[in-house]
């Protein structure tokens, strides 16, 4: 069973081909059921490749497909790789990949590109099972790259408005800035260490190079600068909010449970060269940690659903990076699982909400809407709460294990977890504040008639609520892929951190029913000074983050490109061009016509070649 | 024998294609295709035969033996791919042109196929003089090509092509007379032969004067900034049957030039001025990409784009190691495709709505899917996807790359970003948005024929084989290169003895 | 004799001047004359009587009378006296002078120095004769060939045409 | 019999030769313009007999008799000239036929 693991891929891709090769001429259920179908068959395959592996007691699998290239001493294969870590992930993608197909095939049911949805999608989900299966950087970076397109082509899905255009156009510019920085760390590696495939790599990089050597800063650095744009963190993190443009499964499965937490399994991947180089392990934490708590204010502002959802995104990202940061990678891959689901469900849940009121997604004309649409109300409740890590739902058990991993470093452990405690007190808000405006209250403008669903739509539904409340209770056979340095299990801690951890959260969800719910606390009166108005635009705008960017990178290259649209260096050509018809301007000058002009200049002539001839 | 054939038939081809119009103007095509068809068929006849030495196939005739001029025509793993790709693309050519050229059909068959047998001459010519021969036998046709069937700027556009590669063209004759010259102070005879100059030791402050002659022929050629401004304007005005030759071929024939002539003949020079011709290259690309970026009319922009990636190509051959030069290989190879399919379909919507100008278009989606569809492809392509042939060349370019020269490799990789930003910003501005309508006929908006997409569909598969098995491409030029590499690094070698 | 020579000399070098600042054309004419007859002269005294001879016959003969036929077609008559003197502004002047005696003065410059006296020996008919048909019949063909492309040149542009 | 000076005779060609280059230049009548190259031609040709008497040789006579023929071709054709040009524009001023301006 194992050797079909080139099935994975192969399913998605063939019902890719198929369906963009008939370009929308067949019928919608057909359509539906290759674009669903061929994912269900990868993640049945999966499984029981999963099954299979599990008890086979070994630590890894390889196989390899055919030589993709071989120049000199560089060599790629087409191959595949399965370990504990991508057997994870490879289960996340096609089993979550596969409940958001069968919502989809619901959601877009009236949607005129309904067989391009489902190509993308299936395209989608064979490159990140490339990018979480490939064995060599090169192949992973095939599966980064496509998973990038298709997140362009899904943002801009609905292409006659040209600001999903331009959504799609920077979320796909600015990850690729993070690529690029990726693509030169893949040559830095091979310059230095001869090869590309993981495995090597990463023995070769732990016999080769010391701790805090220059090589493996470089080299890490430049894989983080990958997995920072992908997974949407400072200073990368602008495009995901703009994301959202794309139909709302895709937010669910490219922009909240896979594509963006590609970067964790990256770094997760290429744990080995962080350990090398602490500095920039330290970085990645404060990274996160930074992330986490500016998504947490910005989420706070944010009136669209979606967005507010992905502020909720970068900033859970955050804690996965800060676990990263801290060594913790096993509670990294965790939260990413558990992620997977519950932010799944909300983004789904969401959809249902936004469809069942005609595509609205302002929260504030929202209300009131627990009774009309129940589904989604327990699905948010649900989420919420794993979100926001309320005691015993899987966000608690993750989230609590990253947060110890943090304490258990010495010397800024501490604040790191100080802050991370802080962010989960603001998740609590935000999360909260959403479902309290959403589904209590006064309605406010839109009535429903009723909620749109069916089995395809609910049934996933509920199986990520399951999910999203046990999720926790899994264990995840990471030990032989992490298998040195995670010493902080044995870190006791005290009774008085572990009420810290559970009470900030809850403290959360009070203050955001103290100002949405009772009423007691309120809005307009702290919105009442200045410096909190001003306040709440920056944060609305994301701190100012795109403003800045488009006054250092996007304004000056437009400027640049402006002034240079007719292309310097061919204007000099055209100078010469100017000099040489100057010339003859000026030839044309000495030719009067007159006999005796000419006879002049020749007797000039005459005189001076005699002349020199005399003299010289 | 069998180049011999190869460049016989396609010279005999345009003559028949020539004189056929007077019977019936439609008959120049099916001759021109039939001619095409023969000379692929005869090509796949090359792949099988069996490697003597170095060459798969050689012809060495004496011609002027008094000055060590030989009719010396050779083709090793790396000449044969080009011919292949000279010989799909004038397919591809002929297939553009059907509908598109009907006055003086005959002479332009004429011209497409003298220009093809001169690329397949500057192929396989391994006598400096003859090299120089077919270099101007390839130029002349293609100047009328665009002269005379080409768009509203046409006679600016084609005397620029002209001068441009006409005088850096005089600038290489120049070094290899004095290459020759060489040859006679050192062994007492003139030979044109590259067996022999390879052996001419020019070292010195000469050889790099004569090295840079090459150079600026071949980089006008490629081209390189700052010699490319001829190829928007030709591009631009080109029919596209030319702009499809110009792109996917001409082009190619200066990245050839460097590898097969410009390096191995200088080999110290070459080395000497390898971070220079980087810098150039990472320049190219960055500046390129930025210049396509701004413009409006489509053709245009796909022009600026090809120079920019032709910067990975001057780059891979002046990174001088397998992996850089298999690179640029590639890259040429991918690009010939992906540039002459962009080409193929701007010129498909110049046909249908008699416009380049892309504030005129927007939104085109809906109305030609299947056009959208691949035009998303090759853009994709081009931006270098993994996957596709473009990403393999660039990627290995860039990789050999790093092992030579840190700083320009990190500069020319941020190209790729810019790739992505003018490529997507097409895609943008044509088919997404709202519908738009500047001027032209609604119903002449068609989607793609039958016969079209039979071109499109060969590309296509074309760069998904170079991308996801590029060995069967680098196996059949692997020897070719490994020789020149090893040759150089033996002159090398000796030189610092 | 050799006062002879600086008497021919000085005549030719008047009557050239009066040519190029006369406005009468036909006086011109005669003033080139007696320049040319002036000049064979000059050829006499230097032992040339061939050369004389036809300086006196072609020049001043033949070639003369042709113009003076030319100038009775053009029928230059009074008024081209008058137009004559408009043209000959003493601006006009300038600059061939100027010219002209910087190229004498590089003649001059190149001969000085040279400080040779000429005894003149008579080269007569015969000597030149034997040359001529001997190894210059060459150059004989060559000016008959000169001279009938000058005779159909002239008669074709001449010719009138309607 | 006192020699003469071979200098002077050079000197009175070059005075003749100028004096004619100053009528080429200066005269705006063609018939002028041709009678002043007359002279020069004249000039040269006594600077051909001037040296054939100081080396006592025939072939400076040759030369002069080649000149002879060349002014009498010169003149035929230049007169010729002239009448078509008075025929057409009516006027002998050179100045007239500066058509082939740039």
């Amino acid at each position: 069973m194992l050797d079909l693991i080139w099935l994975l891929p192969t399913f998605p891709l063939l019902g890719f081909l198929v369906l963009v090769l008939t370009a929308g001429k067949l019928p919608k259920p057909i359509v539906a059921l290759i674009g669903a179908g061929s994912v269900g068959a990868s993640f049945l395959l999966a499984a029981l490749i999963a099954f299979q592996f599990a008890n086979g007691g070994e630590d890894h699998y390889v196989r390899e497909v055919w030589t993709w290239m071989a120049v000199g001493d560089f060599r790629s294969g087409f191959s595949f790789y399965l370990d504990g870590l991508s057997m994870v992930m490879m289960l996340i993608i096609t089993g979550i990949g596969f409940l958001i197909h069968l919502y989809a095939t619901g959601y877009m049911a009236d949607d005129p590109g309904y067989s391009r949805f489902f190509s993308y999608m299936n395209l989608f989900v064979a490159a990140m099972l490339m990018l979480v299966l490939g064995d060599n950087l090169v192949l992973l970076y095939l599966g980064w790259e496509g998973v990038g397109l298709c997140s362009y082509l899904l943002i801009g899905f609905w292409y006659t408005n040209p600001e999903n255009g331009y959504a799609a156009r920077k979320a796909f510019v600015v990850t690729r800035v993070g690529d690029t920085s990726m693509a030169i760390g893949l040559f830095l590696l091979f310059a230095q260490l001869g090869t590309l495939n993981i495995q090597d790599m990463l023995s070769a990089a732990e016999t080769e190079w010391a701790v805090g050597s220059g090589f493996a800063i470089a080299a890490s650095l430049l894989l983080l600068g990958g997995a920072v744009g992908k997974s949407a963190q400072l200073p990368l993190q602008t495009w995901l909010p703009d994301a959202m443009a794309g139909p709302t499964p895709i937010s669910a499965l490219i922009h909240a449970a896979t594509m963006v937490t590609a970067g964790v399994y990256l770094i997760a991947r290429t744990h080995v060269l962080f350990e090398l180089a602490p500095d920039v392990q330290m970085l990645v934490a404060w990274i996160g940690l930074i992330t986490l708590l500016m998504a947490g204010f910005t989420a706070l502002t944010q009136s669209d659903i979606k967005r507010v959802l992905a502020y909720s995104t970068v900033s859970q990202i955050g804690y996965m990076f800060l676990g990263l940061g801290v060594g913790a990678w096993s509670a990294a891959i965790f939260h990413l699982m558990t992620h997977a689901f519950f932010k799944a469900l909300l983004f789904l849940a969401s959809g249902t909400v936004i469809l069942s009121l005609h595509h609205e997604q302002d929260i504030f004309k929202m209300g009131n809407l627990r009774k009309k649409l129940p589904v989604s109300f327990l699905s948010f409740l649900i989420g919420s709460l794993a979100l926001t890590a309320f005691p015993f739902t899987s966000g608690y058990f993750s989230k609590d294990e990253i947060l110890l991993g943090a304490l258990a470093l010495e010397g800024v452990g501490t604040w790191l977890w100080l802050g991370g405690v802080l962010g989960a007190f603001f998740t609590g808000i935000y999360t909260f504040r959403l479902f309290f405006l959403v589904f209590f209250g006064e309605s406010r403008g839109h009535e429903p008639d009723k909620e749109v669903g069916g089995w395809h739509m609910n049934g996933p539904l509920y199986l990520l609520m399951v999910g999203a409340l046990l999720a926790g209770f899994l264990h995840l056979p990471l030990e032989a892929v992490f298998n040195h340095g995670e010493a902080f299990e044995e870190h006791h801690v005290s009774a008085l951190v572990h009420g810290f951890m559970i009470a900030s959260p809850l403290i959360g969800i009070g203050v955001s029913y103290l100002f949405y719910m009772s009423g007691s606390l309120s809005v307009a009166g702290l919105m009442g000074n200045p410096l909190s108005r001003l306040l709440h635009r920056f944060w609305h705008s994301g701190w100012g983050m795109d403003w800045l960017y488009d006054r250092l990178f996007v304004f000056p290259f437009l400027w640049l490109a402006r002034i240079n649209r007719a292309d310097l260096i061919d204007r000099c050509y055209g100078v010469l061009v100017e000099l040489s018809r100057a010339g003859n301007e000026l030839l044309v000058r000495t030719q009067t016509g007159y006999l005796r002009w000419y006879a002049l200049s020749v007797v000039g002539g005459l005189v001076l070649i005699v002349s020199l001839g005399v003299l010289l | 024998m069998i180049l011999v054939a190869l460049i016989a038939i396609l010279f005999v081809g345009g003559l028949l294609a020539w004189a056929s119009e007077r019977i019936n103007p439609a008959l120049p095509k099916y001759l021109a295709l039939l001619t095409i068809l023969l000379d692929l068929l005869l090509m796949t006849q090359l792949l099988q035969a069996e490697p003597d030495g170095a060459w798969l196939a050689l012809i060495d005739v004496e011609w002027l033996p008094r000055f060590g001029i030989g009719f010396f025509l050779a083709a090793d793993g790396l000449s044969t791919l080009l011919l292949l790709l000279t010989g799909f693309l004038g397919l591809m050519a002929i297939g553009s042109a059907w509908e598109e050229i009907k006055e003086r059909s005959g002479f332009f068959y004429f011209n497409l196929l003298w220009t093809l047998a001169g690329v397949l001459g500057v192929f396989t010519a391994l006598d400096l003089f003859l090299f120089f021969f077919f270099w101007e036998v390839m130029l002349i046709p293609m100047y009328f090509i665009i002269a005379i069937w080409g768009h509203e700027n046409k006679n600016y556009a084609a005397m620029k092509f002209f001068i441009f590669t006409q005088v850096t063209g005089m600038l290489m004759l120049i070094s290899i007379l004095v290459l020759a010259y060489f040859h006679y102070v050192q062994f007492g005879a003139f030979s044109f032969d590259y067996r022999d100059l390879l052996n001419v030791s020019t070292s010195g402050r000469l050889e790099f004067w004569v090295m840079l002659g090459f150079f600026i022929g071949f980089t006008t050629k490629l081209p390189s900034v700052p010699f490319h401004s001829w190829l928007p304007d030709a591009h631009s005005q080109a029919p596209t049957a030319g702009s499809v030759i110009l792109a996917g071929v001409l082009l190619k024939t200066g990245a050839y030039g460097l590898i097969r002539f410009a390096v191995p003949l200088f080999p110290e020079a070459s080395l000497a001025f390898a971070p220079v011709a980087m810098a150039l290259a990472a320049f190219s690309i960055l500046y390129c990409a930025k210049v396509a970026f701004a413009q409006t009319d489509i053709k245009r922009l796909i022009a600026y784009t090809s120079v920019s990636h032709m910067g990975f190509v001057t780059l891979g051959v002046y990174a001088w190691n397998e992996q850089a030069l298999q690179g640029a290989v590639m890259t040429m190879l991918a690009h010939g495709l992906s540039a002459a399919a962009l080409f193929m379909l701007a010129g498909g919507l110049q046909y249908r709505i008699h416009t380049r100008n892309m504030p005129d278009m927007g939104g085109f989606w809906p109305r030609v899917p299947r056009m959208a569809t691949v035009a998303v492809f090759f853009s994709i392509a081009a931006l270098g996807m993994p996957g596709l042939g473009n990403f393999i060349g660039e990627f290995l370019a860039l990789l050999g790359a790093f092992k030579a020269n840190i700083p320009f490799t990190v500069l020319a990789t941020c190209g790729v970003i810019f790739a992505a930003v003018y490529s997507l910003w097409v895609i943008q501005k044509v088919f997404h948005g709202e519908f738009r309508n500047e001027g032209f006929e609604e119903s002449s908006l068609a989607d793609l024929n039958r016969r079209e997409m039979v071109y499109f569909a060969a590309m296509m598969i074309g760069l998904v084989w170079m991308g996801m098995y590029p060995q069967s491409f680098l196996d059949l030029s692997a020897g070719s290169l490994n020789n020149l590499l090893a040759g150089t690094q033996e002159l090398l070698a000796l030189a610092q003895e | 004799m050799i006062t002879l020579f600086y008497l021919a000399g000085a005549i030719a070098i008047i009557s050239t001047v009066a040519v190029i600042v006369q406005t009468n054309i036909v006086h011109a004419l005669i003033y080139l004359i007696l320049s040319l007859l002036a000049v064979a002269v000059i050829f006499y005294v230097l032992g040339a009587p061939f050369a004389a001879m036809l300086e006196a016959i072609v020049y001043a003969g033949a070639i003369m009378v042709l113009f003076l036929f030319v100038i009775m077609m053009l029928n230059l008559g009074q008024h081209t006296i008058d137009q004559e003197r408009s043209w000959l502004s003493l601006r006009g002047w300038i600059a061939p002078t100027i010219m002209a005696g910087l190229l004498l003065t590089n003649f001059l410059y190149v001969m000085d120095g040279i400080d040779h006296g000429v005894e003149p020996t008579r080269v007569g008919v015969l000597e030149v004769s034997v040359l001529l048909f001997g190894p210059y019949v060459l150059a004989v063909e060559l000016a008959s060939i000169l001279l009938l492309a000058g005779l159909v040149a002239a008669y074709h542009l001449a010719k009138k045409r309607d | 019999m006192e020699s003469i000076p071979y200098e002077h005779g050079l000197i009175l060609a070059s005075i003749l030769f100028s004096l004619g280059l100053i009528g080429v230049l200066t005269r705006r009548n063609i018939v002028f313009v041709l009678m002043s190259l007359e002279i020069m031609l004249n000039a040269s040709g006594l600077a051909f007999i001037v040296a054939a008497a100081r080396w006592g040789h025939a072939e400076g006579q040759i030369m002069f008799l080649m000149i002879l023929t060349l002014a009498a071709a010169e003149v035929a054709v230049g007169l010729g000239l002239i009448i078509q040009m008075y025929r057409r524009f009516q006027t002998v001023d050179i100045n007239v036929l500066s058509e082939m301006k740039g």
